[in-house]
């Protein structure tokens, strides 16, 4: 294990820890807020890549089609949100679990259904393409290492509007507590809806990131939902910078299990990990003080 | 039919009728009808692969204008899913209840492992037309299986023999951790002399290969033999090319890693890598040109080597019907019709060795675009000719002169 | 001192301390209860008197200090041990089975204290060792008539005498009330007061309310309780006439 | 010490009323029990023996339904990883049948005894292995409760999918194909309609014996724990010992449904130990009705004949099939029991 490859094993464990974290941040919150075990999260993810592909083959252009895809898979959120999840919230995790996997039967078959089996090339535009060269000589994804600048721009935004809004004000105050939110009159409706929508957006910028790497075909969210959902765990629900934490520990362990360890054993890993986590301390890392169970 | 009213006295009586009703649906049959149980994975991330085979074996049936042996054909298509118990369940059905002779299409090993057993032990034939697994090539061997496609190592065989001509000193292996992918790389290893840098096993779902193209840039190997079918491929050929590598590194892969499965979602990715095959839409001979002509002509787009193992499937099982003048109630009969293939295969020369796996040729091919700009496979030599798998010898069946049972 | 100070007491609390951060909810709490008494706490909302409670049956672990009960000290035992000892809790806001019956709440009860819960064929609902003594605690109760009822289509009253019920039901030492008459109407109330005095004698009270009639009619040892310390404990008489008592609930004009 | 109060008492007669056992549910039970025991006959009239294999199937399933609901239904533990047990007995069988096999790899020295094809020491091995796992995931599993107890179950799972797909020996990803049925003195296992009885007498077996379970006092603790486990501390109880306990039995029980399964199957792969599958017994429980032990079996009905009509119906079945179990999840107050039952125990 030369410097090199470890220089790029750690970038590659980055990049796909912030590809977690984009995935993780959102579904965190909603489980945090809402205690809504949303499964259909990794739909999210894929429609955010199918609406990508199919708008840049109708418009040509990704500057259009990116913006476009993301408002998609937001709205599309936001209708399931006030349909049928608005309905689940009181129910118990058994129901939500088992509403939302239908619901993932139905997106995975839809997309089939809209776009055929076989998968779809999701376009990169050309200043992405190839590799550059970093310091030494090592050289490196350019797309990935673009991933990871979004990643962090994106964990600064939601930094900031989780700390230092009104509104990231009122999100962390209902992951600890949303009876007492709802008690002191903030619009909780509204409030649900937008995280729902921007947890989905971010999925769907999870999707598009990822697309051009993996194959955008149907069921490409199913087991990074299984990723996601060790990751929200481990960092404890509710808590976003739990999300980023346990995503890069994800991501690394991930990444340099399968590249030092025998695939039988890197596969445990991730398990290995949470199960320890849950042994020791059995609300996650970053538990929210008072939230409910 | 059972004449007992279904009563509706009291609602919880119809909640036990409601389950025995339910099942009693029964098929209408018509002998001496060819009956065909198609079994193939249609939804899931594989299903593009059962699009394929159903779409050539439907080319090589309407070849003889719908009709096996002129006899007149129904096919009964099943969703395995890809998991083995609906495979099976699927495959009892077609032949309790539909009353199929033949039972064909199937992508997968270990659905194909699921079925073997059930339908074998009835007497229904098991025409394979994609995987042919070690187990039901050596020991297991049975005369009314048959693949019509391949012995899984056989690629991997033509490969190690190809990196030997080629004098290439050393090699980086790289395979998704199933059986399948086991049996390919020890096929490789059956015939390559020269030195293996790194041999490396990925779970079977993962589609992020970064960690590995990281160890392998590290490792800097003489070439990389990697097996990765369907969407793997399209993934792994992607982050392969983004990473630079492909210029320093060739890529070396069996026949099922690049083909058009593979091509139409990869742009140019494939360009410049070589695959060992014993077809390619490019071999040049008169019913390979007319299939290829037709697959496109029907559905726009060049066949891969899944719809040339099903188009073969229809024509060798057109032949064997030919031979015993439509008769298909006597599986044994059948079976040893079935035996002699004499049908013009795609692939040019086409033999059933003992254990009833084929015995081909095959040849090292190179990625590139022909002249219409398609992304084709075009064949540069042949490295194995007439050649018949590893586990035959473990095969007690004896070769073509089988006494009739 | 008073009386019978010469009998050990049943509950000795010495030094009690539990902090919620800031808040110091059991200030250096030293408070003794003697075998057969009524103790009331009294205190002004936010006095401590729940987590006293609470402590007192395990749920919490005070910071620091020693609850020695009947002789050995309970201070590090969890609720389900101190409970087999013969400490009974009953809880403001109803803690009940809400989809059981009625019997089958309080048979539970019964069932914690005869032995070990693994018999896994004879059905309870036909078990006369548990349906007996449960069918007579809710006869005492006045929930003779509503066994066969879900606890929670009960009315708030009879949810209340359900809970205490099956704080009984356990055959305790101890029985801690926890504002028994809390949101009762006056009928109720003086049902409940009545049923108190009725089991008198039979089991230890440890009560903590509000309705100071009720107090002051039922117990025979008051203590007073603000901001989580023990102001005083002594008989009713001489609490009713205490300045630091009429301080801490009047308001200090009012002291003369 | 006469009551104080002067409460009317009604005096009701104890065993007409007891809170236990609804008419209506017992009803139903035997109505599908006797359903499911002419399911052959039916079959034979109709020259299909294909349906005994299925209906087969459908009790299977039902055994590890019945299990789950256990668990979730009675005991509030939502588990998203019980298709690990099934998994864990399937392969136990599946293991021993092939050493059993000898070929080149016979078990030596005394763990010989264990490699047979006998179903009087394969299937109580598997019913052991699943308790023995049950036991060792409870002991962590249990400390956390709600979705934490939901993933940590799912994760153990996933372990034991990704250890099988790891052994090469036992065929890995693409399974093992048993080298024959389980054997019992005096009856062929291989012969469908006795295979068929086998597996109604253990389903019929296990429904009664869960249901005395369930009204016993170790049934009434896990009830009271899922309704408030507090209280049931305050009172006197140690509940973890004894949801552990339960949780040991939910996956013995399991065990032995995925040794039938192995048996009815002929094949063991890592495949019946995806979340997939612990999805699909979830929902079993769910269309049947939580808390009824009857419903989980008429859930099994319901999602095999689902699955299997909807399959026929177009490939794209599954965009039905979702909607189906949304709509079975969000009206469906309990499922199918709920539905006809109109009361619950």
């Amino acid at each position: 294990m030369n410097a090199n490859l470890l220089v790029e094993q750690t970038l590659n464990g980055f990049q796909l820890g912030v590809m977690l974290f984009l995935m993780a941040s959102g579904l965190t919150l909603v489980l945090g807020i809402m205690n809504f075990v949303n499964l259909t999260h990794g739909s999210f993810y894929m429609f955010g890549a199918f609406f990508t592909a199919a708008l840049f083959k109708l418009t040509g252009s990704l500057a259009v089609a990116i913006p476009g895809a993301l408002l998609g898979v937001a709205a599309l959120a936001a209708a399931f949100e006030a349909t049928l999840f608005r309905k689940l919230y009181t129910r118990d995790h058994l129901d939500q679990v088992l509403c939302t996997v239908g619901l993932i039967y139905f997106c995975n078959e839809f997309v089939r259904f809209a776009w055929g089996p076989s998968p779809l090339r999701a376009e990169v535009p050309l200043f992405l393409r190839g590799s550059v060269q970093l310091f030494f000589d090592i050289t490196y994804p350019t797309l990935r290492l673009a991933i990871i600048m979004v990643g962090l721009v994106v964990a600064a935004f939601l930094y900031w509007l989780i700390e230092r809004t009104k509104l990231g004000m009122l999100i962390r105050a209902g992951a600890a507590d949303r009876v007492m939110v709802r008690a002191l009159g903030a619009n909780i409706n509204f409030l649900y809806t937008f995280v729902f929508a921007i947890g989905a957006a971010l999925a769907g910028l999870a999707g598009i990131l990822s697309g051009p790497i993996y194959a955008v075909q149907a069921g490409m969210g199913d087991n990074v939902l299984i990723l996601t959902l060790v990751v929200i765990v481990i960092g404890g629900v509710g808590s976003v910078k739990g999300a980023l934490i346990g995503a890069v520990l994800v991501g690394l362990l991930d990444t340099f299990g399968r590249a030092l360890l025998p695939t039988s054993i890197s596969d445990l890993g991730i398990y290995v990990l949470m199960a320890g986590i849950l042994a020791i301390n059995p609300r996650g890392l970053f538990q929210i003080h008072g939230a409910k169970k | 039919m059972t004449e007992s009213k279904l009563t509706y006295k009291r609602p919880p009586r119809w909640a036990a009728c409601f389950a025995a009703a339910a099942l009693l649906t029964p098929a209408v049959v018509v002998a001496e009808e060819v009956r065909i149980g198609f079994i193939s994975t249609f939804t899931g991330a594989q299903a593009m692969l059962g699009a394929e085979l159903l779409d050539g074996f439907k080319l090589g049936l309407a070849k003889s204008d719908g009709k096996l042996g002129g006899q007149p054909t129904t096919i009964v298509t099943g969703d395995d899913q890809a998991k083995p118990d609906i495979g099976r369940q699927l495959a009892e059905k077609m032949i309790s209840k539909d009353k199929v002779q033949i039972i064909t299409g199937v992508n997968f090993t270990n659905v194909l492992l699921g079925m073997s057993k059930p339908v074998l032990d009835s007497g229904t034939l098991l025409v394979s037309l994609n995987p042919g697994p070690p187990s039901l090539a050596g020991k297991g061997c049975n005369p009314h299986f048959f693949s019509v496609s391949y012995q899984n190592d056989g690629v991997a065989e033509a490969m190690g023999e190809y990196f030997n001509r080629k004098g290439i000193k050393d090699v980086y292996l790289l395979a998704p951790n199933y059986p399948a992918g086991k049996d390919l790389m020890t096929g490789f290893k059956r015939f390559y002399k020269g030195e293996i840098k790194k041999e490396v096993y990925t779970q079977f779902e993962q589609l992020d290969y970064a960690a590995e193209i990281a160890s392998i840039r590290a490792e800097k190997p003489k070439a990389v033999f990697y097996f990765y079918p369907g969407s793997l491929g399209i993934n792994f050929l992607r982050q392969y090319t983004d990473a630079g590598l492909k210029s320093e590194i060739p890529l070396y892969g069996p026949s099922f890693s690049l083909d058009q499965t593979i091509f139409a979602a990869s742009g140019d990715t494939p360009l410049g890598a070589y695959a060992t095959t014993f077809w390619t839409e490019s071999l040049q001979n008169t019913q390979n040109q007319e299939f290829v002509a037709a697959f496109e002509k029907a559905y726009g787009r060049l066949p891969s080597a899944y719809a040339a193992q099903a188009y073969d499937g229809a024509r060798l099982l057109d032949a064997a019907i030919k031979e015993t003048n439509g008769k298909v109630d006597n599986a044994d009969l059948l079976a040893q019709a079935i035996k002699k293939a004499n049908f013009a295969s795609v692939r040019g020369s086409f033999k059933f060795n003992n254990n009833n796996f084929p015995i081909h040729d095959y040849y090292i091919t190179r990625v590139e675009k022909d002249s219409k700009g398609r992304t084709v496979m075009k064949p540069l030599e042949k490295v194995l000719s007439n050649h018949s798998d590893a586990y035959a010898k473990d095969c007690l069946m004896q070769a073509q002169a089988a006494a009739p049972k | 001192m008073t009386a019978n100070a010469v009998a050990t007491p049943l509950l000795q609390l010495s030094g009690l301390v539990k902090r919620f951060g800031a808040l110091l909810a059991t200030d250096n709490l030293t408070l003794s209860v003697q075998q057969g008494d009524i103790h009331a706490v009294i205190g002004p909302n936010g006095a401590g008197k729940t987590t006293l409670i609470t402590q007192l049956l395990g749920n919490l672990r005070p910071d620091s200090g020693s609850i020695i009960f009947d002789g050995c000290d309970i201070t590090a035992l969890p609720a389900p041990v101190r409970s087999r000892q013969g400490i009974a809790r009953s809880f403001q806001l109803t803690a009940l089975f809400p989809t059981l019956t009625a019997l089958q709440n309080v048979m539970l009860s019964v069932q914690a204290h005869q032995g070990h819960s693994y018999r896994f064929w004879r059905p309870a609902n036909e078990d006369k060792s548990l349906i007996a003594p449960a069918e007579e605690i809710l006869k005492r109760v006045g929930l003779g008539g509503h066994m066969h009822i879900a606890a929670n289509s009960l009315s708030h009253g009879q949810q209340r005498r359900l809970d205490i019920a099956m704080a009984i039901a356990t055959s305790p030492k101890l029985l801690l009330l926890d504002e028994p008459l809390a949101g009762m109407g006056a009928g109720e109330a003086a049902q409940m007061v009545a049923f108190i005095e009725s089991i008198r004698g039979q089991y230890t009270i440890f009560l903590v309310e509000h309705d100071m009639d009720a107090v002051f009619s039922l117990a025979n040892k008051i203590s007073v309780l603000d901001c989580g310390r023990c102001l005083v404990t002594g008989l009713p008489d001489d609490i009713k006439r205490h300045p630091e008592v009429r301080r801490a609930y009047l308001g200090d004009s009012h002291v003369n | 010490m006469s009551a104080v109060f002067s409460d009317p008492i009604m005096s009701s007669t104890l065993m007409s009323r007891i809170a236990g056992f609804r008419p209506t549910q017992r009803r139903i039970a035997i109505c599908t029990f006797v359903g499911f025991a002419l399911v052959p006959v039916f079959a034979a009239i109709l020259g299909e023996p294909f349906y005994v294999r299925m209906c087969t199937r459908i009790m299977i399933l039902a055994l590890a339904a019945l299990s789950l609901d256990l668990i979730l239904g009675y005991g509030g533990m939502v588990s998203f990883g019980h298709s690990a047990f099934v998994g864990l007995g399937a392969y136990a069988v599946g293991v021993l049948s092939f050493h059993a096999a000898g070929g080149d790899y016979p078990l030596s020295g005394w763990l010989g005894v264990f490699a047979t094809q006998s179903a009087l020491v394969a299937w109580p091995i598997a019913i052991l292995a699943s308790s023995i796992a049950a036991l060792l995931i409870g002991l962590v599993a249990l400390r956390t409760s709600g979705l934490y107890f939901l993933m940590i179950t799912l994760a153990f799972a996933q372990m034991l999918y990704f250890f099988f797909v790891s052994i090469d020996l036992y065929g890995g990803l693409d399974g093992m194909q048993m080298s024959g049925p389980s054997t019992l003195p005096y009856l062929n296992l291989g012969d469908r309609n006795t295979f068929f009885y086998v597996v109604f007498v253990i389903l019929v077996a296990a429904y009664l014996f869960t249901k005395r379970l369930v009204a016993s006092r170790f049934g009434m603790l896990i009830r009271g724990a899922k309704e408030n486990e507090h209280r049931l501390q305050c009172i006197g109880f140690n509940t973890f010992p004894y949801r552990l306990v339960c949780f040991v039995i939910a996956g013995a029980l399991a065990g032995l449904a995925g040794a039938l399964l192995a048996n009815n199957e002929q094949f063991v792969s890592p495949a019946d130990m995806t979340w997939g599958k612990s999805g699909e017994f979830m929902a079993m429980v769910i269309l049947g009705g939580t808390c009824s032990l009857v419903g989980p079996i008429i859930g099994a009905i319901i999602y095999v004949l689902l699955e299997y009509w909807l399959g026929n119906l177009t490939t794209h079945w599954q965009m039905l099939f979702g909607p189906a179990l949304i709509i079975a999840v969000m009206f469906g107050k309990r499922g199918f029991i709920g539905l006809i039952s109109k009361e619950n125990t």
